[in-house]
């Protein structure tokens, strides 16, 4: 079924903003996504009229926001086909999600033990590993990232050791578009019986994420690169990881007796919830699911597909332009270098005509390190995105580059 | 009576009432006539976590039927108890659980609790059904 | 100067909500606030047409809520009047704020050390210190608290001991309403060579809060209970004190710079901040902040201290109602037993009677245990709150009462 | 010229274009003619931090005034820092240290450089500053 570009626009009116007095060119959705209507709508909506904190309410109102928030959760649930919602965990977004398994996992890594990540990771799904590595003494593996942005199954095989304790990847490189074989790596890793954490932050808007068909172990992802709010995200985890795991943090509804010596926690999921939740938030996080579910991924994915496609054609064309990321399984992400010109330079330039791009090293140091570049130009669609767009960020970059030379 | 009879039976009670706050007198009232637990039963066993108030259980087991008395600190929990026990009581473990028990909706005691309070109604049932159960295997 | 709680109210919709086909009055603001439209349309405006991930960003709507972001930093240290903004993270509320303190200071906790809390702590301001200290081997210690719920500073001055190591205490008790002697026990433990960590949780939205005055060394506190958006909070921390903790989670603003091997981190405020902030979620605290400024804090604190004075006579002259909490410095917080009958059976009627109170132990067990209670009764006030409603509330009380005498 | 006056001179020449584009264009240009640091001194420690794009810096002290040199791996960057070097360069330390700096405002650069850049800016200012402060102690 093919989208309607012009409705759902409609939906998102900052996207009929003018920026320099040029029409604003939103391609920066790999940093963060625009807000359909419906989302902010949501999250105004529950301060007008369903305010109260969750769960441990005797009131009316409390009940309200008690009732929407779990089925907030439940519709994640749902939405990533997760068996139960107690494997559903609401936190700050992927970089806590991640950040959460790291720390709670800790006792479960030992000296000299492994952790095996990728050269594209994002510092968000490097460094926690990184710095658990040091604090226990054990080893950082990394699968390297070939040329073209794609990574090797049989290096990976390679890797995997006696002492791997867990692999964590991501589904799609925010850098190069990569989507990773994350079914096949993660049943490598199952069959030497080691868990997989996926990084899902640029996937969840743009691929299909079915938990139990990928048989991950964590998945991590933030609402706010799904048209949702900001401050909001999931960590899926199987219950019996989740089981296995210590406590996260501690206060509010994760507690389930306290007394001064002692502290019993709550069940799954509240036993990773400390504190007041961002109750709104979940809300805006459904609105925004909801909204993917009703225009449906796949329609979204060949949608996406067909401007990533359109737009790599088109710049490079462009005398000087090298695309970075060229894995035949990719999408929504579209990476660049220009022969002899600074990404800064020519993000200034294309930013005063409009359209918001990304230049730098978009968090994945290591990566840039690895491929030998400073930096890349990054152009990261979204639904709401047209060929029309496409044409006039082309034709900005070639004035730029012109400019520049 | 089969359950479902009793069930009916415990709506059409409360249909009767128009005003909630009545109905909580009614609840009130109920819990009185509650089948008090034997204190020896008052214990850390017999109590069921996931209530705010504090709920002690207890099942016994004859002539093929389970039985269930209970005691809470709260009035309105006495109450709601009473009506669990009512409706499930004295009855075969497989009755138990398998019981249609959307009389709760119906009387709208669900929506009308608070979400801690509807955990533990819900934990109230999950502890008899799972009493049942363990009896029915005892016996059998 | 008296405060027009007329046009206050009508910045609130959901005060005119009907519940039960009564009026709702609204006295659970202890466990949240409800927010004024001030805040909702501040939230909706920034999605509608700032909305952009921040600091990396090299485009205009990135660098304009990049702006925003960090005004509304300096609003909040302004607010609390911190030295510098850069001793204003931000954390998603309390909870996080004080797991923050207990994770990062870890490294400066040894065998035998030992940290003071107090009998009247909310369950996030005790459980971190009791599991880090069982962590470490270190001994949590108790200043206990008087029947009337004020704790005792010779008490404190014997339980300081050469292995004290840091004193955590709420500002105000969620359950007592007591309004703690901060500054002196901060002069106390700083004469000790102790740092202080103040829970500001019930305090923020109702007393003056100046940091430096108080020259506390950290003071943590939630937006969502001081009129703005869940989700968000604050840490403040002197900034020799941050500078001496270990970074908290890892990734996005917080890296400095990455390789395969090492990381080093980003200075303050970002040194503690891992991923992507909620930007709505700032703004909306600052406008929550700058709502509160509008009406003046010692005016909303000598309103409230009347209200609960009213409220404390009206409720007094019930038979069987005993007060908790009455301690001489008090404010904004009524909790309160019936002798004879369970605080979820008043509750529960009172709910069917349009009031939101809590009943139960207010993620406060040990203080219950500690004053041999199950529970209470809570009506805790705002600046929204008026006499008649208290009026409708004790009338309703005494039905209550009277239904299950 | 005082660093008031070149920065004055500045203002005036921007002052000439509507279009920003063409704003850039200038700086582009003007990047050509930033005085070029010394091989050598493209080096870590001459490395400005803070900036997206690498900017080496280099300042040296003659006759009680201070001289910048520097580079960038990317062109506007170089243009501004040449702005700066123009107005900063061949001042006495405290004129530096106590310069008014609010052209850049009122050229519209600061707004009109993404958070990163302008932080870059600042940063690039308070480098040339540290050193006029450096050298001002060094040499007195
Ligand atoms: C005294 C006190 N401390 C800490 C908290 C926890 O705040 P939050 O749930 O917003 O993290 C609360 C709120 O319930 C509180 O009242
Ligand atoms: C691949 C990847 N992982 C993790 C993150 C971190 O997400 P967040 O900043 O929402 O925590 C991002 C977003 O920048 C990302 O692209």
């Amino acid at each position: 079924m093919a989208l309607n570009i012009d409705n759902i626009r409609s939906d998102f009116p900052i996207l009929s903003k003018e920026v320099y007095n040029k029409p604003l060119i939103y391609f920066d959705n790999g940093a963060t996504t625009q807000k359909p209507l419906q989302v902010i709508n949501r999250i105004s909506e529950y301060y007008l009229n369903e305010n109260s904190n969750v769960h441990r309410g005797a009131h009316y109102l409390s009940q309200i926001a008690t009732d929407h928030f779990e089925n907030a959760r439940k519709y994640v649930a749902g939405f990533i086909n997760a068996k139960s919602h107690r494997e559903v965990i609401f936190t700050k977004g992927t970089t806590e999600s991640i950040n959460l398994v790291a720390s709670s996992i800790k006792g479960l890594i030992e000296k000299d033990d492994e952790i095996i990540i990728t050269a594209m990771e994002h510092h968000s799904n490097m460094v926690p590993w990184q710095q658990l590595c040091i604090n226990k003494n054990a080893k950082l593996r990394n699968l390297s990232v070939a040329g073209d942005g794609s990574i090797s199954l049989s290096e990976l095989k390679d890797l995997i050791g006696p002492s791997t304790k867990l692999i964590a990847i991501a589904h799609i490189s925010n850098v190069l578009g990569t989507i990773n074989p994350v079914k096949e790596i993660i049943e490598i890793a199952h069959n030497n019986g080691i868990p997989v954490l996926i990084d899902g932050a640029q996937a969840i808007a743009h691929v299909n994420v079915d938990v139990q068909d990928l048989d991950c172990d964590f998945y991590a992802f933030s609402a706010h690169k799904a048209y949702g709010p900001m401050g909001i995200g999931v960590l899926y985890g199987k219950e019996s990881w989740l089981n296995k795991l210590a406590p996260y943090q501690y206060g509010g509804e994760m507690i389930n007796t306290v007394s001064f010596n002692i502290t019993t926690f709550n069940e799954l999921p509240y036993k990773f919830e400390a504190g007041t939740p961002d109750v709104a938030g979940a809300l805006g996080m459904e609105s925004a699911l909801r909204y993917i579910d009703n225009l449906g991924i796949d329609n979204i994915r060949s949608y996406e597909d067909e401007l990533l496609e359109y737009a790599t054609n088109s710049i490079s064309k462009l005398v000087g332009v090298r695309v970075i990321g060229t894995a035949l399984e990719k999408t929504a992400v579209l990476s660049f270098v220009v022969d002899n010109i600074h990404p800064f330079d020519i993000g200034t330039l294309m930013n005063q005509l409009g359209i918001a791009l990304r230049s730098g090293n978009h968090c994945a140091q290591p990566l840039m390190e690895h491929l030998k570049i400073t930096g890349t130009l990054r152009a990261s669609f979204a639904l709401y995105n047209t060929k029309d767009e496409v044409d006039i960020f082309v034709s900005a970059l070639e004035k730029a580059i012109n400019m520049l030379s | 009576m089969t359950i479902k009879e009793r069930a009916q039976s415990v709506v059409d009670e409360f249909s009767m009432f128009d005003d909630w706050m009545d109905k909580y007198a009614y609840l009130i009232e109920l819990g009185k006539e509650l089948p008090l637990i034997d204190e020896k039963y008052k214990n850390e066993t017999h109590l069921i976590s996931g209530c705010q108030s504090r709920v002690w259980l207890h099942a016994s087991y004859e002539e093929e039927k389970v039985s269930f008395t209970a005691d809470s600190d709260a009035v309105i929990t006495k109450g709601i108890i009473s009506l669990l026990i009512r409706v499930l009581s004295d009855s075969k473990p497989s009755d138990i659980v398998t019981a249609d028990l959307s009389f709760i909706d119906e009387i709208g005691l669900k929506a009308h609790l608070s979400p801690t309070r509807a955990n533990g109604l819900v934990s109230m049932i999950k502890q008899m059904q799972l009493y049942a159960r363990a009896l029915h295997i005892k016996n059998s």
